[in-house]
């Protein structure tokens, strides 16, 4: 990394405390360190809604940041300030989920492909037909939300596939396990389980409750890439949602600030499906397993062309100036 | 007498910490300025309302913990009403939400009236009851706003005679918590509603005594409550322009700062006044500490440092006070 | 029974009436019958269902049965909103002022017009009261004088006094005597509950005498009445003797060191320079008027609060409390006068007997249950408790309560007992025995240190009597010479040997305007 | 004196069947949760078998501990919001310092801020008298903080969960045919603790008279300070050690792991028929406040409505059962 940052950047994050995002905050941190513009990273990361993270911004704007990376606790509801942002001569940049205000730049993951994706592998590993747990993230997220109409739409690419129960884990572990839990106590023949990225406790309820291994599909969390490869018997796959985005938000931010605009104001970053079905996920999972991770991290940390950062750096969590 | 002096005290302390806060604001941002100072205001607005509305539960001797759930509900209902509906149509939705606030807040008072469950329970229920119906209402976020809503909280207020630098400094955002507080606020405090609350708060049995209907005062302390929330919800919708089903951090906060300005939990003492500065207070250390670029995650342990430094100091000024 | 035949019809006629709290009959069949014009005393030992026979008249609660005419109508009284309306006034046991509203909002809640409150309240002999103060800051005494103010400022019908007088000193006590009588004389009813003879002789016309909740009968007040009324209350008679036996002499031999000795206490500037000697063995009396430092005595003497001067010796080594663990360490037990400061009224009588058990670290650990049981049953049996609602203090009559405070340390066998005002609210034949149980514990050597509101009390139970007036100590004297008239020029800061009678209890047949007002506070 | 008997009336049964309930409120509570099971077996036949009801037990216990937490805090009139944070941070100390330490120095490690933070909530509420609401939250939030921190400096080290508590909070040990959940060989002597606790010691006692009425208390020679401190820190214990058994039963150490433990907690001990207002409760009501609202859960899950309408149907049912239990168990 060279010698002086000349930008500062705010960053804004409305969700504390779960693994995704903490790699995501990391991840920003390691790419400002390793691209050597950054000076400052000015970090509002809290649990907050919409209304809060307006709040943020406005400070951030306060603070006169030379950009803002996002991640929008909703596409709309932060408009005003992303708009006051651009006004003030800031940089925009939102990732994870799209933004409605039209000045702001947005590298997202796409959501609807990475449920959509999932869905469709694993329909066609129960043959097309038979029922599916469906697993969502928190009711009224607008992730989960754009996740349902992936679903929706591989589910209606096969007529015969049923929702056997639909049930909202709130993205949280405990909540998911209990549910997985008394679903199977109440013996409700089932053919697959589909989940919103809380994957590795579903296993092991699977597994401590002695049921039927059905297929699974959940994200690239280091416990769950794990258990892909050593969970006997398990057939599965792992759809990468890389928190690493955040990086490459940061990134895209530097290349604007630096005067190199990018074509089109939205890149999308298409998920991958890992599955320990044929050699060539298998190969790919063996690949990308980390258990020196924590198992709620996804173990895709970096994402080609965006990242710059080593895995230690973005371990290490440091910014630049810490 | 000293009790009078010991409240008003504690919020004028209050006062000088704010302003205390805004020096170092300037000191660290030397360009903290009336834009600023409108993006203090526009944060502290569904805050004011939420902790307005706790206050009033709390002045009663109750609690209300489902504040932030009622917010969510009546900012899902605004929003979704005024979706894709004229510019007009808001006139009729901001009122309806407010009543429907009233009403809600009203059945919260009923309930506890009614079955005699602990106000902490029945809200706790109402909370997970609101929840539901907001996710039933919107199922993620979305719907809309009328722009001239959305508008009445940001900018200034041209005040005739004053030059705009002067101006600048009274943010819409400032005047409409203001007017709604006041026009609320200050003839309840002057009612015998307003004293009837106090005096169920302090003492249930002496209140009844005194001839209080003291259930239908529980009731309209609730509803009040509810009333404050539906602004509160107004104000999230304001402010997003859309309405979002899951509750946002305001019931913690509001407890807090309800203690923090100095309102007893457990009922019968302090005011509006308090809460609402503090409510100040915690939006400004929020943006100092944005300013400041403090660790992310160290800002937690700041905030819970500061809410419980100031409350254990204050609990030793009234030990002092007391020997 | 002797019911006096009157041709008017009564103001208030209820008959009839019960209410049940659960297993506990409250009331079983009591009735009431009061004429305009008079002063109708309820009478009743402890439990007997006075506050509640209280309580359904002014609607603060419903009873089970019964019937209610108010001048010959029947009525509902639903809540105290429509007692007020149908002109019935009361003024509970417990005060009824909102503890964090000040005087005047208190009175803007309950509708009661400020001047002729601020008449009564000078004319009850409260000079100073600003009606900004918030209630919760206000004595007791005084609060409870402003809840009879604020009921006569809406001139009642029928005013219902439960027990109005026994937290009162005796100044404020007259005061409110007088203000009665003329209530009764200008056609008004009251209804008047007082455990105190000397006060329903003075002052009622008849009498209704309750017992486990029915009405035993109704009397005139006629001079001697009283034994008829002890009978019929508690069913049996009573010897209304002095206590015998008193360890007055055994002052001779006391020993060299005092149990406590208190030199030139000072607590801010409520109390100061007082000094005093506690024996082993006596019953040292208190007397004094109103707010002039005994409280504080009494709580610097139990650790309760920290005096800014001067100095307490127990045993002869000096002692300083922090804490009231420090003052029962060193034997001292405190029962202040208002039982809600004492007892946790949601707990069972054997829990609260048995607090000072577990209160120090190192009895935390598991209870000797049949142990606590022996010890606590025998001061129950001792102090004779009621014990029929004893899962829970607070069922229990104002008067138990009051006897399950004393029982604590009786079970706890302090050998230094500070009593304030013991026999507040208790009826005649348990002030007989608790007169009885602070002689006993002096013979068995223990010392007790007893302040009282009521004078005649001190000619019964104490060997000493100390006065304080304006925060110091004015006198001392021998129960011998301690007659209530001494008493009572004394506790007004009046030199021995002044004449003047005080007060219209001095001597009942006196004509009261004849004395002269001596002024609330100093 | 007052000791003549009242005259015995015949008392109607509807209402010696309540007078029996009130005085023995765990039976109604009781009833209320076989209810919800009947109702639950109706729904869907079948699903009230062994492994259902093993399943139960091991969830309702880390919430019943905590929910005991409120109940101690609750009978002197306070509550603590802090378990959650606890719970969660000796779990996640102990999942990330297993992998280089000695499990007895990890379980030490992991119970540190427990005892830490009890002490801080103790001195608090009982010295400087902050309200333990604000308190907890606060030292919660603080907390959090340190955990979000440590976090940072453990994400490379990985987590592992421990062999015992796995076996603890997931495992079921078949005796007479039946299988018991492991978790029950901690929870049954924890809950006799408490029990005994509260009813027969003097620590007991003293919560509940300093719940009722903190200056009696005092003038009996109790110092609140202590009552109070020893009570934060026994709070804080049992949180830590909800968080060892939690862990072993999800197995995904998480930086909010126990946190939606927080608020059932305080229901479950509300249910139970505890006073927020202190003095009153126990624990035997407040086991089966958190066994009700595990099947509730349940129950919840498996119904097919739209979220919104289960969270409401929740609320309802919460409500109901409370207030259903307070008009049996309260005379008057
Ligand atoms: N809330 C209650 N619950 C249960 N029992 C009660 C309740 N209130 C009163 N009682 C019982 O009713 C009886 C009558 O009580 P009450 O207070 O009327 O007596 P009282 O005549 O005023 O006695 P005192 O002279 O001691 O004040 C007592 O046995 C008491 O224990
Ligand atoms: N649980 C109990 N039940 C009944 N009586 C008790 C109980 N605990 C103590 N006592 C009685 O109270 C008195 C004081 O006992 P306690 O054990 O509290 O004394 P202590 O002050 O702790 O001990 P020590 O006097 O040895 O320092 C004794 O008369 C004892 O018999
Ligand atoms: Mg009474
Ligand atoms: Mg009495």
């Amino acid at each position: 990394s060279s010698a002086e940052g000349k930008y500062t950047i705010g960053i804004s994050n409305t969700v504390q405390g779960n693994g995704w995002r903490e790699e995501m905050v990391c991840a920003m941190k390691a790419q400002a360190l390793a691209s050597g513009e950054v000076t400052k990273l000015n970090i509002a990361h809290r649990n907050t809604d919409a209304a809060g993270q307006l709040e943020d911004i406005r400070n951030l704007i306060s603070a006169k940041v030379n950009a803002i990376v996002v991640n929008p606790a909703d596409p709309a509801g932060i408009k005003a300030g992303l708009e006051e942002a651009t006004k003030a001569g800031i940089v925009v940049v939102a990732v994870d989920q799209a933004v409605t205000e039209p000045s702001a730049y947005i590298i997202s993951n796409n959501q609807e492909q990475y449920a959509y994706l999932g869905a469709k592998w694993l329909f066609q590993q129960m043959g097309g037909k038979g029922e599916v747990f469906y697993m969502r993230g928190a009711a009224g997220a607008s992730a989960d939300s754009d996740r349902d109409k992936g679903f929706k739409k591989a589910l209606a690419e096969f007529p015969d596939v049923k929702v056997a129960q639909e049930v909202f884990t709130g993205w949280q572990q405990d909540q998911a396990k209990q549910q997985m839990l008394s679903f199977l106590a109440t013996g409700t023949p089932f053919n697959g389980v589909w989940t919103s990225g809380i994957d590795n406790v579903i296993v092991d309820a699977l597994v401590e409750s002695q049921a039927p291994l059905v297929p699974v599909v959940g994200a690239d969390n280091a416990g769950f890439v794990g258990q892909l490869s050593s969970v006997k018997g398990l057939v599965g796959a792992a759809v990468t949602n890389p928190g690493s985005i955040g990086g490459a938000g940061v990134t895209l931010a530097l290349q604007i600030l630096d005067g190199k605009k990018p074509a089109q104001q939205t890149v999308l970053v298409d998920p991958q499906l890992w599955d320990n079905a044929t050699d060539e996920g298998k190969a790919k999972l063996k690949a990308a397993a980390d258990p020196s991770l924590s198992p709620e991290w996804p173990v895709s940390i970096s994402i080609p062309d965006w990242t710059t950062y080593t895995k230690e750096q973005i371990v290490a969590c440091k910014g630049p100036g810490e | 007498m000293s009790h009078f002096l010991r409240r008003q005290g504690w919020v004028t302390g209050l006062f000088a910490l704010l302003i205390v806060l805004f020096i170092v604001t300037k000191l660290i941002q030397p360009g903290y300025g009336s834009g600023d100072f409108g993006s203090l205001a526009r944060a502290v607005l569904p805050y004011a309302f939420a902790v307005a509305a706790q206050t009033v539960v709390v002045i009663a001797g109750g609690i209300d913990l489902s504040v932030a759930a009622m917010m969510a509900l009546t900012s899902v209902t605004a929003a979704s009403m005024m979706a894709g509906a004229s510019e007009e149509y808001a006139l009729f939705v901001v009122p309806f939400v407010l009543a429907m606030g009233f009403a809600l807040g009203a059945l919260n008072g009923l309930l506890i009236v009614v079955t005699r469950v602990p106000d902490i329970v029945v809200t706790l229920a109402m909370l997970f009851v609101l929840q539901g119906a907001a996710l039933l209402v919107l199922g993620a976020p979305g719907g809309g706003a009328a722009e001239w809503l959305k508008a009445m909280i940001s900018g200034t207020v041209p005040i005739p005679g004053l030059p705009d630098a002067v101006d600048a400094w009274a943010p819409k955002a400032l005047l409409v918590l203001i007017v709604c507080l006041c026009v609320i606020w200050i003839p309840l405090r002057r009612s015998r509603l307003g004293l009837s609350i106090y005096a169920i708060g302090s003492s249930e049995l002496a209140a009844f005594r005194s001839g209080v209907p003291v259930k239908r005062t529980r009731i309209l302390a609730y509803a009040l409550s509810g009333l404050f929330a539906a602004f509160g919800g107004l104000a999230l919708t304001m402010s997003t322009g859309i309405g979002a089903p899951i509750p946002g951090p305001y019931l913690l906060a509001s407890v807090a700062a309800v203690v923090l300005g100095g309102v007893a939990l457990g009922g019968g003492k302090g005011g509006l006044l308090g809460p609402i500065v503090a409510v100040f207070v915690l939006r400004l250390v929020r943006t100092d500490l944005t300013l400041l670029a403090i660790d992310p995650n160290v800002t937690a342990i700041i905030e819970g440092l500061i809410m419980v430094a100031v409350v254990m100091f204050g609990a030793f000024i009234t030990m002092r006070g007391r020997q | 029974m002797t019911t006096s035949p009157q041709q008017q019809s009564p103001l208030l006629d209820a008959s009839g009436v019960a209410k049940n709290y659960g297993a506990v009959a409250a009331l079983r069949n009591a009735s009431l019958s009061v004429l305009p014009g008079e002063v109708h005393a309820l009478m009743g030992a402890n439990g007997a269902g006075k506050s509640t026979l209280v309580k359904i008249l002014t609607g603060a609660i419903s009873a089970n049965a019964g019937r209610i005419l108010i001048r010959g109508e029947a009525r509902d009284i639903r809540s105290p909103a429509a007692a007020r309306r149908a002109g019935l006034l009361p003024v509970y046991q417990e005060p009824s002022l909102i503890p964090d509203l000040d005087v005047l909002s208190n009175l803007r809640l309950t509708g009661t017009p400020v001047e002729p409150f601020r008449a009564w309240v000078r004319e009850l002999g409260i000079s100073d009261l600003d009606l900004r103060d918030t209630a919760r800051d206000i004595p007791l005494a005084i609060l409870r004088v402003l809840d009879l103010a604020r009921a006569l400022a809406v001139e009642p019908d029928v005013l219902l006094l439960d027990e109005m007088t026994a937290a009162l000193p005796a100044n404020l006590a007259e005061k409110v005597l007088e203000v009665v009588r003329r209530q009764g004389d200008a056609g008004r009813a009251v209804i008047f509950i007082s455990h105190r003879f000397v006060e329903i002789s003075a002052l009622c016309d008849r009498a209704t005498v309750l017992r486990d909740g029915a009405t035993v009968g109704v009397v005139d007040i006629v001079p001697g009445v009283e034994e008829k009324i002890v009978e019929l209350m508690l069913g049996t008679r009573i010897e209304k003797t002095k206590v015998a036996a008193r360890a007055g002499q055994g002052a001779a031999s006391a020993p060299a060191l005092p149990r406590i000795a208190v030199r030139n206490l000072r607590v801010g500037t409520k109390l100061n320079d007082v000094s005093f000697d506690l024996r082993d063995g006596e019953v040292a009396g208190v007397v004094a008027l109103e707010g002039q430092g005994q409280d504080e005595l009494f709580a610097a003497l139990a650790g309760s609060i920290r005096p800014s001067g001067g100095a307490i010796e127990v045993d002869g080594k000096p002692a300083k409390f922090a804490h009231p663990i420090d003052a029962i360490r060193a034997g001292i037990a405190y029962v202040p006068g208002d039982r809600s400061e004492a007892l946790a009224m949601q707990r069972s009588v054997r829990e609260n007997i048995a607090l000072p058990f577990s209160a120090a670290l190192r009895n935390w650990g598991p209870i000797a249950m049949g142990r606590e049981r022996a010890t606590v049953a025998s001061a129950i049996q001792r102090l004779q408790i009621d014990t029929r609602a004893q899962g829970e203090v607070q069922r229990l009559s104002g008067g138990n309560q009051q006897k399950v405070t004393i029982a604590r340390w009786i079970a706890a066998d302090a050998r230094t007992i500070l009593c304030f005002d013991p026999t507040r609210g208790i009826d005649v034949g348990t002030k007989q025995e608790i007169y009885k149980l602070l002689r006993e514990l002096a013979g068995n050597g223990k010392s007790v240190l007893f302040y009282t509101s009521e004078l005649e009390e001190v000619q019964r139970v104490c060997d000493r009597v100390i006065v304080i007036f304006g925060g110091r100590l004015v006198d001392i004297f021998s129960v011998e010479e301690a007659d209530e008239p001494a008493l009572m020029r004394a506790a007004y800061g009046l030199p021995r040997g002044a004449k003047a009678d005080v007060g219209i209890l001095a001597d009942p047949s006196a004509n009261p305007s004849d004395a002269p007002a001596p002024e609330a506070r100093p | 004196m007052s000791t003549s008997a009242i005259t015995p009336a015949p008392i109607p049964l509807g209402r010696r069947v309540k007078r029996f309930m009130a005085d023995r409120p765990l039976i109604p509570l009781i009833i209320l949760l076989v209810i919800l099971v009947v109702i639950l077996q109706i729904l869907r036949p079948g699903i009230v078998n062994e492994r259902w009801i093993a399943n139960t037990i091991k969830f309702a216990i880390p919430l019943a501990i905590l929910a005991g937490c409120q109940t101690m805090t609750m009978l002197t009139g306070g509550i603590d919001l802090s378990v959650g944070t606890v719970a969660t941070m000796s779990a996640f100390i102990m999942a990330t310092q297993i992998v280089n330490q000695d499990p007895a120095v990890a379980f030490l490690l992991a119970m540190m801020p427990a005892v830490l933070i009890g002490l801080v909530n103790g001195i608090g509420v009982g010295v400087f008298r902050v309200h333990p609401l604000i308190m907890t939250l606060g030292t919660s939030l603080i907390g959090t903080g340190c955990l979000q921190v440590y976090q940072r400096t453990v994400i490379a080290s990985g987590a592992k969960i421990p062999d015992f508590l796995a076996w603890l909070g997931t495992g079921v040990t078949p005796i007479l045919g039946f299988a018991f959940p492991n978790a029950l060989l901690l929870f049954v002597p924890l809950a006799a603790l408490i029990v005994f606790t509260l009813a027969r010691t003097g620590f007991g006692r003293l919560l509940y008279a300093v719940g009722d009425n903190e200056r009696a208390t005092r003038l009996s020679g109790v110092q609140y300070w202590q009552v109070i401190t020893a009570l934060y820190v026994t709070s804080s214990l049992l949180a830590g050690i909800t968080g060892l058994l939690y862990i072993g039963l999800i197995k995904a150490p998480s930086l909010s792991l126990a946190e939606p433990l927080v608020l059932p907690s305080v229901a479950a001990a509300v249910i139970g028929g505890t006073s927020i207002f202190g003095g009153r409760g126990g624990y035997t009501g407040t086991i089966i406040g958190a066994l009700i609202l595990t099947v509730l859960t349940t129950l919840l899950t498996i119904l097919q409505m739209p979220e919104g309408a289960r969270r409401i149907l929740f609320g309802l049912i919460v409500l109901f059962v409370t207030a259903a239990y307070l008009r049996i168990v309260e005379e008057r």
